[in-house]
């Protein structure tokens, strides 16, 4: 059997996704901000336009409700469009047109529009950027009727969640962790596995991190750390944000019966709580503490020097834990 | 700067056949509106958005399309154009009964998109349907309907550009009916003008008598034409004015007068029709009195299917969401089935 | 004493409090779609046009961000404005200028550019209204840093509240409950009382009824029919939506050991999952059973054929609670 | 349709006295541009967004301003607007040493609105501010900077109309630079001109050589005296050109070459002043080498107070989200205190 391993970074993998998608699905379409020659700022689209041509990879003028409503219309007339906003805070000027319109199309018309469109958003924090650049949208987009939502941790992820969303007849909200854009992963090409709900990154038995995005890698290296004191931490990758894969969450965490959920967002109505609640439907009778929450700070995202302070760092959900493991019913 | 290139009418007249289509398509539409407004009086219908007075927009607008092949994005006030497009009134008139958001027709078998709550909300729809038309080389053409109101939001600026960008064949119709709600245009569209934002984008523009249904048919015929051969977007203003209220629970007393009605509202498009046809020998009494029975005969058709309508079953909630279904949505829907109608 | 208190509707309430305020603070502004001669299509600001002046009340063009946009410039240059979308579903067209700008221009200027803007969003469902006319916009507004957020359940918190509202020097999305506008209460226009945090509607010791806007009268209703039953229902108006009042849910829950939380909005990343998770963290020793919520289901809102199969009704709310009562320990 | 106003620039010649200072800004611009590169490839600067091409138009447009009085909006692009508004340059460039996003100098005293990362984001802000002058009758001027490629967003449009119907003193100034990152301005502008749309809006507007300082004052002072008088908003386009990339991040090689840069670029506003003063016998070698000195001796003040900028503490993550705190944010500043500061 031929070795289908192939060792990138996810802006690789995302890359070739998207190649192969244009070449498969001839109905498929990729525009946006500087999507074209330039092939996007972060280099995810490079070459898309050379190889395929500018009407199939094209260049918008910069309006991000442009961007979204005309993907509307051209779902409506069978296209599978893959549009992008250049960076999660440029989603919010499309945000009217994400819920109001996208999110109800397909109810609206009752099945007979369908809009199989995913929005590529480069997402959540960690790279030192400027304002706005930085966002978290998922616990806003999980609540919108009528939208998928989905956020890849490793190339491997990235490559076949992609292509399964753009091959889905609904729309998916498509979160790419940017900083975890460079980093190199082995992709199986021909073996995606399982991409439904969650999955489980690493085993253990004390307690259950969960995770999505740049912080499941965060959340992996506590577990190591937190193994040399002798505690073993399964890292539960959420992945699916909407829908929330509930019984992977149960499963988990009937056996460690204990866990703390990381995001990067504000914590208030945040998807933490989302998550957080469901572990505490399904698992109150085992669970040995209530579920921490180590998240971003009800402030907006600051600047570089403080992002460090903002999102959760090893320490902090190092505290998480400890909090949880030294709870002791009042 | 750019010149501000101008949208010539279409050079052919109508033909008294066209005109008397036309005619008897604005008559239905007149007596559906009267009889819609009656209706939510009845308790029939919650509530209605009367058209009274742009039945020649709509209608004139809706005719110059082929609706086998193009496709309309109208508003909540759009019922002339799908009458006149051939949507069913009953699976229309739905929407207005609170059967169903956006109406029970197929949009996408009929090429009248649903109706549209959000102002300005499908305009850039219209405009990706129409880009979608240019890569696939179809020549078909979308014509999106929005108010003088409407032409405030960003989302129309936005389509403007990019449909100039794209080149993309697409009609923006706008029917300045001289109200949002109780914003009078020169309050609302600085310059007093939608067309001439046009300009600005290189898009052809025309502003039209919108109460002359032939003026609004060369316009559009024209802009449709312009689309069909590629030359991109092409811009339209009817002039013309809403005679009713917003909406059967506005109240414009507040804030005009009835002399303001009668002074503004100018001449009724269905009478100028009527009159132009009368003396070109077109129409007599009986034809009049045929045509207004037969439209007579279809309200009350839709009348009786309005009023046969049921509720939609609970589940198509959770039914229309998605096209592939989850299994949390399905727990909820398991949830509210029992719940709701124990089972 | 003169008697202070007066029977009126939650729209004479705010109507009355916004003509005060304009009276009181000279440099209050009302503006929006159709608010001037129309006073609105609630008709909240009846009548203001006329007495306070064009400069003072007056009507926008047909365009959100506009009228948020504008709302912040007018902060910067000393106002104190007091903006209305005329609908819930039509905030989403100024989301981008409510998050970006509106929740962080006293950040980004370090306080140096206060932002004392009060924006009134007629909220919620139950008035058979046309699509988008009913949304809940409270978990998006809450997740996003920077603002405040209320909802008043009565007229005497309208009034008060508002006034409140408008004179806090930071932005308040003011959520009204439109299908409340018509229903008479008493306004003790002089003893606001406590109009921090949340409140207890109703005392009770079975189980804490959680809700807020429309859904606080149908909570008592229901507790109303509990009683019948012999189960004794605290209801508590949780009011203040960000911040939220952990400690009122805190006492109230420990008292009561058991929680429903009501909302109209979609579940999934609902305000609800936020106080369910606070109640189980604040609450975990004591609580008797999972915190359960009755909820608007994750589809769009309905027509009005449909719109009581989505809101949370006083059948549904029951099986919530009675799903609580009976838990048992798996 | 209505007549395209246009505005036109200001009578008045500008003395020597005048060009020398603008001169002397734009030296100066050009030098702390030319060195914030610099330190970013020194590793001083995490990211900065060069204005190399685009001081005439910068320079030009805050020098027509009174900021006593006058409020000027930037982009994140305004480092010759701040410097000619007197704003401190070393709370300007905080923002790009990753301190404090939108800056640390107090835009309520120096009428500089903070640093705008969201494109057109702050162009309504212009218009309420100026709204707000309008009531109060102070005569003073909002100026909004906003580029070819924000032009696209509905909120410029959606502005220009509040702008218009209110008659806010407003001056809406683009810079068209030729490109929005990678997006050249003839696919983003339909129709080539951002000055082009003001017509449709009823609001006077010009279109200039940006690079011509002298073109921009001018233009610029028209349309602040216009505002002042009270007639309302007006419109300039600065066509100029970045001659840099487009961020420190930016790799302009992969959409444009540099021949093109060189054809497109046009001549250098710097030098074109320079030779102006110097055929006028205004500017010789020595004021010229004395201008650049004592530039460079600010640059330098500059650099040592860029270096020197610590760390903003952590609780102003806190500390300035409210004016009113609240309780539940002061128990997240303690908690992170606790785990992050260990007090
Ligand atoms: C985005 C948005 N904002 C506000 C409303 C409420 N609203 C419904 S119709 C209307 C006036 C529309 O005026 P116009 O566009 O002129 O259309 P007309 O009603 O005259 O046909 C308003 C303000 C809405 N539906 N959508
Ligand atoms: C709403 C929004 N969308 C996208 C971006 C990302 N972005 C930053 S600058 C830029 C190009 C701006 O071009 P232009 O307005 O011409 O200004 P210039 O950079 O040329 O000064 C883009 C796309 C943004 N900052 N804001
Ligand atoms: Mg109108
Ligand atoms: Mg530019």
């Amino acid at each position: 059997m031929e070795n289908t391993v192939v060792e990138m970074s996810m802006q690789k993998a995302l890359n070739r996704g998207l190649d192969e998608l244009l070449t498969e699905d001839p109905r498929s379409m990729i525009f946006g901000e500087d999507v074209g020659g330039l092939g996007g700022v972060f280099r995810i689209t490079d070459g898309l336009q050379a190889k395929h041509g500018s009407t199939r990879v094209y260049d918008t003028p910069l309006a991000e409700s442009g961007i979204l409503g005309m993907s509307i219309g051209l779902a409506m007339a069978g296209w599978h469009p893959i549009p992008e906003v250049q960076f999660d805070g440029f989603a919010y000027p499309a945000i009217n047109q994400i819920v109001c319109q996208l999110g109800r199309m397909n109810y609206r018309s009752r099945g007979t529009l369908p809009m199989p469109v995913t929005l590529r958003v480069p997402s959540f924090g960690g790279i030192r950027a400027p304002e706005m650049h930085t966002e978290s949208l998922e616990s806003l987009f999980a609540h919108v009727p009528g939208l998928k939502v989905v956020s890849p941790s490793t190339p491997h992820q990235a490559y076949h969640l992609l292509k399964k969303s753009v091959l889905m007849p609904d729309p998916v909200m498509f979160m790419e962790p940017k900083s975890r854009y460079w980093q190199k992963g082995e992709v199986d090409t021909e073996n995606p596995g399982d991409l439904e709900g969650s999955v489980i990154a690493r085993e253990g038995r004390h307690l259950t991190l969960i995770a999505w995005g740049a912080m499941v890698a965060r959340c992996l290296q506590v577990a190591e750390l937190a193994e040399e004191d002798g505690i073993s931490i399964e890292v539960l990758d959420l992945r699916w944000l909407k829908p929330i894969d509930a019984a992977g969450l149960a499963a988990s965490v009937s056996k460690t019966k204990r866990a703390v959920v990381v995001h990067e967002g504000p914590r208030t109505a945040g998807l933490g709580a989302e998550v957080a609640q469901l572990v505490s439907e399904s698992c109150f009778g085992v669970l040995k503490a209530p579920v921490e929450r180590v998240t971003g700070f009800d402030v907006p995202y600051p600047s570089g020097d403080l992002e460090d302070e903002y999102i959760p760092n090893i320490d902090r959900i190092l505290f998480g834990i400890q909090r949880v493991l030294e709870y002791r019913r009042g | 700067m750019t010149d501000a290139p101008r949208l010539e009418p279409h050079a052919d007249e109508l033909g008294t056949d066209e005109l008397l289509k036309l005619y008897s398509l604005m008559v239905r539409t007149r007596q559906l509106d009267v009889a819609a407004i009656a209706w939510q009086r009845q308790g029939i219908l919650p509530g209605y958005a009367p058209e009274l007075g742009q039945e020649a927009a709509q209608v004139g607008s809706a005719y110059a399309l082929d609706f086998a092949r193009d496709f309309a994005f109208p508003t909540y006030r759009e019922m002339g154009v799908a009458l006149a497009a051939g949507v069913d009134m009953v699976e229309y008139m739905s929407t207005h009964k609170a059967s169903w958001h956006g109406g029970l027709w197929n949009p996408a078998e009929t090429h009248v998109a649903p109706i549209q709550a959000v102002v300005a909300g499908s305009v850039l729809h219209a405009v990706g349907w129409a880009h979608g038309q240019t890569v696939d080389g179809t020549g078909n053409v979308a014509l999106t309907y929005f108010g003088d109101g409407a032409s405030s939001q960003g989302d129309v600026h936005e389509a403007m550009n990019f449909a100039s960008v794209y080149k993309a064949p697409v009609v923006f119709f706008t029917q300045n009916n001289g109200w949002a709600i109780s914003v009078p245009t020169e309050r609302q569209v600085a310059g007093g003008s939608v067309a001439a934002r046009g300009a600005g984008y290189a898009i052809p523009s025309i502003q039209v008598d919108g109460n002359d249904v032939v003026a609004v048919v060369r316009a559009v015929r024209a802009a449709v034409e312009h689309g069909r051969a590629g030359n991109g977007p092409a811009m339209v203003e009817a002039m013309t004015y809403r005679r009713g209220p917003h909406s059967t629970s506005d109240d414009p007393g507040r804030y005009r007068s009835l002399d303001d009605e009668r002074r503004d509202g100018g001449e009724d498009p269905l009478n100028r029709l009527e009159a132009t046809l009368r003396e070109a020998g077109a129409l007599d009494d009986a034809t009049v009195a045929d045509i207004s029975e037969q439209a007579g005969e279809f309200v009350e058709q839709v009348r009786l299917g309005v009023d046969a309508l049921d509720a939609r079953p609970g589940t198509e909630m959770f039914d229309f969401v998605f096209q592939e279904p989850t299994e949390a949505l399905a727990a909820q829907a398991a949830n509210w089935r029992e719940e709701s109608e124990h089972v």
